[in-house]
């Protein structure tokens, strides 16, 4: 209308100023590594090293899941308890009904979404807040676990493979110098999907514009509960893959597991910039809240804090790397 | 009130109807919204529909498009009766709209806003194609004369850039309906003048408009007919350019109404009340003083992004300031937050009255009596809420507030009462210096000129008032000076009764031509 | 449905040792012909919940209660209760300081971790560095069982030293996460205690994920904990006798109906078991899957 | 302006259809206390109806901290160690140091007050998302709560009157048919002081007024950060005599209790119809949402359902409750 209007689209300036951003965000964890590198000539070991990544590679994929509900505006307190059901499924598959290791895993993804849907249709169509929605999902979904497997660990015993999926390291196999695990791999392959689906796909933008406004994206002639439910089962087929992990690391499926679980992965999601309201997060930012968190966890164990300090410290660290966080944006 | 309906196809007597309802019906609890309302559209028909706040306006447009589910009452399409469901069904009839109150997704940009559910995709629909995305949304820019940023977040735009997004957003629609509720509220003159262009382009192509606006000059610059609502009721229809503007505010209204508001009083040699001397922060404010005296209202013109809007927050310490001093009554002040600003006398109506103003799920009484609770507080900070009630129902009356209480939840009002709950919750504030950015907006015929009276009346009682205004024939009308900002800086002072010619020229004073990109 | 109802209170339900423990109670509920209720808090830090479960036991109107006390003193008044009403308790897992349960079915865990500890000093040859991966802080049996351990080294082994005792909740994988960091951050580390099932299992994982070969010796049984000793991943464990636990609870509540006198302790025992003797009848009674 | 818009506030009207409103709202409850009652002989004598009020107590008195903070459009997290940490000041206060009872009360709600007034703090002048601060503040009172107590039980066997606090019957020594312990009547204390608080004191108002919109209270002249810390001193001061209580009731204070704790706090709110995007709620929902997860739990604890099983049902009733509420709101 007015040329006074023309603010020029910076794009230089804004790719610029995004990648400093980018780099700076991982300024909190860069921070705990220096740290603890200097603490203790363990932490920068090879061995720690990805005995760290590896540590990461179920909260991560939780926190994963738990990224695209909460974008969305959502929250899912079931990643936990359903990756558990999840790996449960698998060992039913595998061991109890001796089916081949291809089945057993679309089984715990199939669990997965499937539970997801059903989340995600209590969610958009009953209305009922995600919070509930999903609590009593976890619930459902932890007394299920323990009836399936008759309140007993599964093993995998049978299916030769199995701890392959997470401990084996195909890369290791190419170039021995680098034995990452595949667990490891599979948490970066996750990563990378989930940010193509949010960053490149219909889906993605309508997790965001959910997010954002709800009620502006129906307005506009959308079928919001579609595409929620879409989020919720996407978000539940990668609880299958941390339950695949977690089954895989322990050769078992452990019924009982699980709880607890959503909390440090909704913390990985938090820390990483994502905000609880919806309409903004970044994959990026929650991968590095997991490892922020594993970081500590180990670099605490390494030193050998007293447990009861460790969690002091660690509740600490975390208010002040979020907190570092929002004086960079501010600054910014 | 149906005698005036005679002359109800006006503009083109051989036409179906696009869109005619009949026989509407709409109650909210507590509120009976429309009364047996009838509206009829033509095909390339600008029709306006006119009504005090609360008449009923946007609930009845939101029904046409899906958002409401009517009561009883038919709607027929191009001579078909259908069942509006959904705003998806809206669309499919090619019925777009644009909402009164903003409904953008604020984290998203603004071709994404645009686009949204449309998408533009690629790899078998599998992808989204970002850069098709963009470039449709800079040729809709581009068709509407707008420079603006398709991938800017919405977020970081002014109001006015919003609304110019959601009126690219309905435009790429490509609707044969096109709803416009209030789209020039938080337009300039300007932008105005460049939406009218769009509008009688659309006419051309045989797009049926409905045109909701409070704005009583715009109605005779672009409308063909004008159906006028009062109450929930429908009053009449008559052509625009043969009806009196008088006589279609006597439908609204009910009875005559005086439009003219006394002379504003020059002022005097009264005492200053606020001085602001070098206030600074980057580019928004460049080195603004000014001073306001007792008694004085001081107009603020400018056009959109001028940065009245920040110097008036940057005042009040809603934002942080790089330079500048801040005097009251002659003294310095330290204001580094609203609360000081308010503890110092001075109140502040926000422009963005659904994020700066209103607390939306609070109800009217205690929205009015947001920034004086302290005054309602007996010891031991309970809350004397019978009194409370009794001031809050006083403004309910005194600014016709529509509302079936005062507990009612302010989300639930129309947008103009929503925009004078706030102006009630500052009167009730009773603040020495007063800043109203864009208090009008929204706000109905007769409403502004109670308004007007109102800031009349605290001048004469020796108020300092700041009026920021989009709209150049207000400013004019309320102020003894006039200031004028371009791109940060106060470009000049004007006397009352100066011309909208020198208003604009200051308005458009750019510190260097060269910098500056050609004007279009 | 006139059969005595018998309400067993315990510490845990879904880990294996409470299901080993509610297996032998419901053996002894078919044989004597009695029903029995099993239920547990989530973990042995939720003493109020445990105090809950009781007080609705407790409205039920059971014919007998069996109950292992997270905090003995916490449920007095309950248990208080249960006696003026009648109703004959039964102690199990760790005892009850007090005088209302008529008997205590248990194992001494101090005892028992002395045990651990003896063998691991024997399997290191008496010297270096050990370490201790418990499932809690807090709970009776977490204390006892790291104390038991600990003192046991202190006292016997001056040459052997304890460098570090955490907590991994009896979470597998997080018990497996904080083994490696112990043993990353101690190369020269030459044995573990996991002191309960999820512990012990956690450090055999850490274990095998580091290709290390320091000693382990587990507490408990079940499945995995089996196969790792036969895989010798682990060296030995100790294991209670839950599902005689179980069995003996419910048979001195019927008891106890059937107004016999009880004796005050009825020792369940604990075995420690490694690979040349877990085929022995007499171990394998008591090991569990 | 013009009368024609005189709408008559009908308060007559208003009040009825509140009243039928909230009578509905306890129509989960009472559905459930009917089904649980028609089930089993036991379910309604004197003495269970009062196990289940005692076992509402803490997380009742928790929840209504928690409501408080929620209505801000904030969450708390550390509801449930901070209890904790309550009760193991109060332990060393009485125990270790040997002062007599009244000091113990107020140390626990002084306690309380401070921890509430640094998450406040954090929240409001630091900006952190309330998620990460009081998630913060759980592990660093988890850790404190450990350190202080040396990791074991603190007991008040030394204050002979403490277990008087939750246990004793006050109201059962003047009228000995109403046994109602004292527990029980600090828990609808605790309530109706909350509900005055927030509906008839500025506090309260602000309470409210910031979850709605906190930008437009700032612009209003209010010191924003001021109530809204006060808000999180309040909730921690409540969460002191949840610490009073439970202590009390176990006749100790137990350091490692208390996570976990705030799931069921926050779920008793959400049940209770408060949004956890701010802005809404009240106490008596709140007290609804804790009786409706008590009597839900007794219930099948009474009816002898497995307890896997009792997980299942828990969940899928708590969102149909949930899904009833929504209902009866919307149709009303
Ligand atoms: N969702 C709702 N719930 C309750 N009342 C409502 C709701 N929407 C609108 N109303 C009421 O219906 C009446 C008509 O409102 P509407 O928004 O249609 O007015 P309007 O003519 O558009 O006014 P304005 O010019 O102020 O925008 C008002 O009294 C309003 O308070
Ligand atoms: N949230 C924001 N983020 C980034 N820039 C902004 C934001 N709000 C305003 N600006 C910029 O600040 C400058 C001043 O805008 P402001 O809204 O104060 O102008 P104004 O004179 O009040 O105009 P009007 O009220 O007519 O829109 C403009 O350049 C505008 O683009
Ligand atoms: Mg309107
Ligand atoms: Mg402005």
């Amino acid at each position: 209308m007015t040329d006074t209007l023309a603010t020029p689209a910076k794009p230089q300036g804004i790719r610029i100023t995004g990648a400093f951003h980018r780099l700076l965000a991982f300024s909190g964890l860069i921070a705990l590594v220096v740290v603890f590198s200097l603490a203790s000539p363990n932490f920068m070991q090879t061995n720690n090293v990805l005995a760290i990544l590896q540590a990461t590679s179920v909260n991560g994929v939780l926190a994963i899941a738990a990224t695209l509900v909460i974008i969305t505006g959502g929250i899912d307190l079931s990643v936990g308890t359903l990756m558990t059901f999840c790996a449960v499924i698998c060992g039913v598959v595998l061991t109890y009904l001796g089916m081949p290791l291809p089945l057993g895993i679309l089984a715990a993804i199939a669990a997965g979404t499937a539970s997801g849907l059903i989340s995600g249709t209590i969610v958009a169509k009953l209305k009922v807040p995600p919070f509930i929605a999903t609590l009593g999902m976890m619930l459902i979904l932890k007394g299920l676990s323990l009836v399936i497997s008759g309140t007993r660990p599964i093993y995998f015993n049978d299916t030769p493979g199995f701890t392959q999926i997470a401990q084996g390291s195909i890369i290791g196999s190419v170039f021995p110098a680098l034995p990452i695990p595949n667990g490891v791999l599979i948490l970066f392959l996750v990563a990378i999907i989930a940010a193509f689906i949010l960053g490149r796909t219909v889906l993605g933008r309508y997790t965001f514009a959910l997010g954002s406004n709800e009620e502006a994206v129906r307005l506009s002639g959308v079928n919001t509960d579609r595409w929620k439910i879409a989020v919720y089962a996407l978000a539940g087929g990668i609880c299958g893959v941390a339950g695949l992990l977690i089954a895989s690391r322990l050769n078992s499926a452990q019924p009982a597991l699980g709880q607890g679980y959503e909390l440090d992965a909704i913390a990985a999601v938090v820390i990483g910039g994502t905000s609880l309201s919806g309409g903004r997060g970044t994959i990026l930012g929650t991968l590095i809240g997991a490892l922020i968190i594993s970081v500590l966890a180990n670099g605490l164990r390494i030193l050998s804090v007293a447990q009861e300090w460790q969690t002091v410290v660690t509740g600490t660290i975390i208010i002040l790397a979020v907190y570092a966080d929002i004086l960079r944006r501010r600054r910014l | 009130m149906s005698i005036q309906s005679a002359s109800a196809s006006a503009a083109s007597p051989l036409a179906t109807p696009i869109v005619a309802m009949e026989g509407i019906e709409k109650s909210f609890p507590g509120v009976h919204a429309l009364k047996s309302v009838r509206f009829e559209l033509l095909p390339g028909e600008v029709h306006a529909l006119m009504g005090e706040n609360g008449a009923g306006k946007s609930t009845l447009m939101k029904i046409l498009s899906g958002v409401y589910a009517k009561d009883a009452g038919t709607i027929r399409i191009d001579g078909q009766p259908v069942e509006i469901g959904s705003p998806r069904e809206a669309q499919a009839l090619g019925i777009g709209i644009i909402h009164q109150e903003l409904s953008l997704m604020r984290e998203l940009t603004a071709a994404q806003n645009i686009f949204i559910g449309r998408e533009p995709r690629k790899a078998f629909g599998l992808l989204l194609d970002e850069a098709a995305l963009n470039d449709g949304a800079a040729s809709i820019f581009k068709s509407m004369n707008l420079a603006l940023d398709p991938r800017a977040p919405v977020e970081s735009l002014t109001i006015a850039k919003q609304q110019m997004v959601e009126i690219a957003k309905a435009l790429s629609h490509k609707s044969r309906v096109l709803i416009m509720d209030e789209p020039t509220a938080a337009l300039n003159d300007a932008e105005i003048a460049e939406l009218f262009a769009i509008i009688r382009r659309l006419k051309a192509e045989g797009v049926g408009i409905v045109y909701i606006s409070h704005k009583m000059d715009e109605i005779k610059r672009i409308s063909d007919r004008v159906t006028v609502m009062r109450d929930g009721e429908y009053v009449g229809t008559v052509p625009a350019a043969d009806t009196p503007i008088e006589t279609i505010i006597a439908m609204m209204v009910g009875r005559a109404l005086t439009t003219e508001v006394a002379a504003p009083r020059a002022s005097e040699d009264a005492p200053i009340a606020l001085e602001v001397i070098g206030l600074r922060r980057g580019r928004e404010i460049r080195d603004v003083s000014l001073h306001v005296r007792k008694g004085e209202i001081l107009g603020f013109a400018g056009l959109m992004g001028a940065g009245r809007t920040e110097v008036a927050r940057a005042i009040f310490g809603a934002d942080p300031l790089e330079a500048g001093e801040i005097r009251i009554n002659g003294k310095a002040v330290s204001i580094r937050r609203p609360e000081d600003a308010v503890k110092a006398g001075i109140g502040y109506l926000s422009e963005d009255r659904k994020h700066f103003g209103l607390a939306t799920g609070l109800d009217v009484r205690n929205n009015i009596a947001l920034a004086s609770l302290e005054r309602f507080c007996a010891p031991g900070g309970v809350l004397k809420d019978g009194e409370m009630r009794d001031i809050a129902k006083r403004y309910i009356g005194q600014l016709s507030i529509k509302t079936p209480s005062d507990q009612q939840e302010a989300r639930l009002l129309s947008g103009g009462n929503q925009q004078k709950v706030v102006i009630a919750k500052w009167l009730l504030r009773d603040c020495e210096i007063l800043i109203f950015d864009e208090p009008t907006r929204g706000i109905d015929v007769g409403a502004k000129t109670e308004i007007y009276k109102l800031l009349n009346a605290l001048a004469a009682q020796g108020r300092a008032i700041i009026v920021i205004s989009s709209e150049l024939p207000e400013v004019l009308r309320l102020s003894h000076r006039i200031a004028v900002m371009c791109e940060g800086r106060l470009t000049g002072f004007l006397p009352a009764g100066a011309s909208q010619e020198a208003i604009m020229q200051l308005a458009t004073q750019r510190q260097s031509a060269v910098e500056a990109p050609h004007a279009a | 449905q006139d059969k005595p109802d018998i309400a067993l209170i315990s510490k845990g339900f879904q880990h294996q040792f409470w299901q080993a423990v509610k297996a032998g109670a419901d053996k002894a509920a078919a044989e004597f012909n009695v029903n029995v209720t099993f239920e547990g808090p989530d973990s042995e830090t939720q003493v109020d919940r445990q105090i809950d479960m009781l007080a609705a036991a407790l409205s039920r109107n059971p014919d007998a209660i069996g109950f292992a006390a997270l905090d003995s003193q916490a449920a007095t008044p309950l248990l208080q209760q249960a006696k003026d009403r009648n109703i004959p308790v039964i102690a199990f897992d760790s005892g009850v300081d007090s005088d209302i349960p008529l008997t205590t079915a248990t194992t001494d865990n101090v005892a028992a971790a002395a045990l651990a500890a003896d063998k691991m000093a024997e399997l290191i040859g008496g010297s270096g560095k050990v370490a201790v991966v418990a499932h809690d802080q807090t709970s009776r049996t977490g204390i006892d069982r790291v104390d038991g351990f600990v003192n046991r080294i202190k006292e016997a082994y001056p040459n052997i030293e304890v460098v570090a005792v955490q907590y991994g909740g009896g979470d597998h994988l997080q018990s497996t996460e904080i083994t490696k960091s112990i043993l990353l951050a101690n190369p020269d580390l030459k044995g573990i205690f996991g002191a309960n099932e999820g512990s012990a299992i956690g450090v055999v994982n850490g274990k095998r994920e580091l290709g290390s070969s320091i000693v382990v010796i587990g507490y408990d049984s079940g499945a995995q904990q089996k196969q790792a000793i036969t895989e010798g991943l682990m060296n030995g464990a100790i294991t209670q006798n839950p599902v005689g636990i179980g069995y003996e609870t419910v048979k001195a509540a019927v008891a106890a109906l059937k107004g016999e006198t009880l004796q005050p302790v009825i020792d369940t025992g604990f075995y420690y078991y490694d690979a040349s003797t877990m085929a022995n009848p007499e171990i394998a009674a008591v090991l569990y899957d």
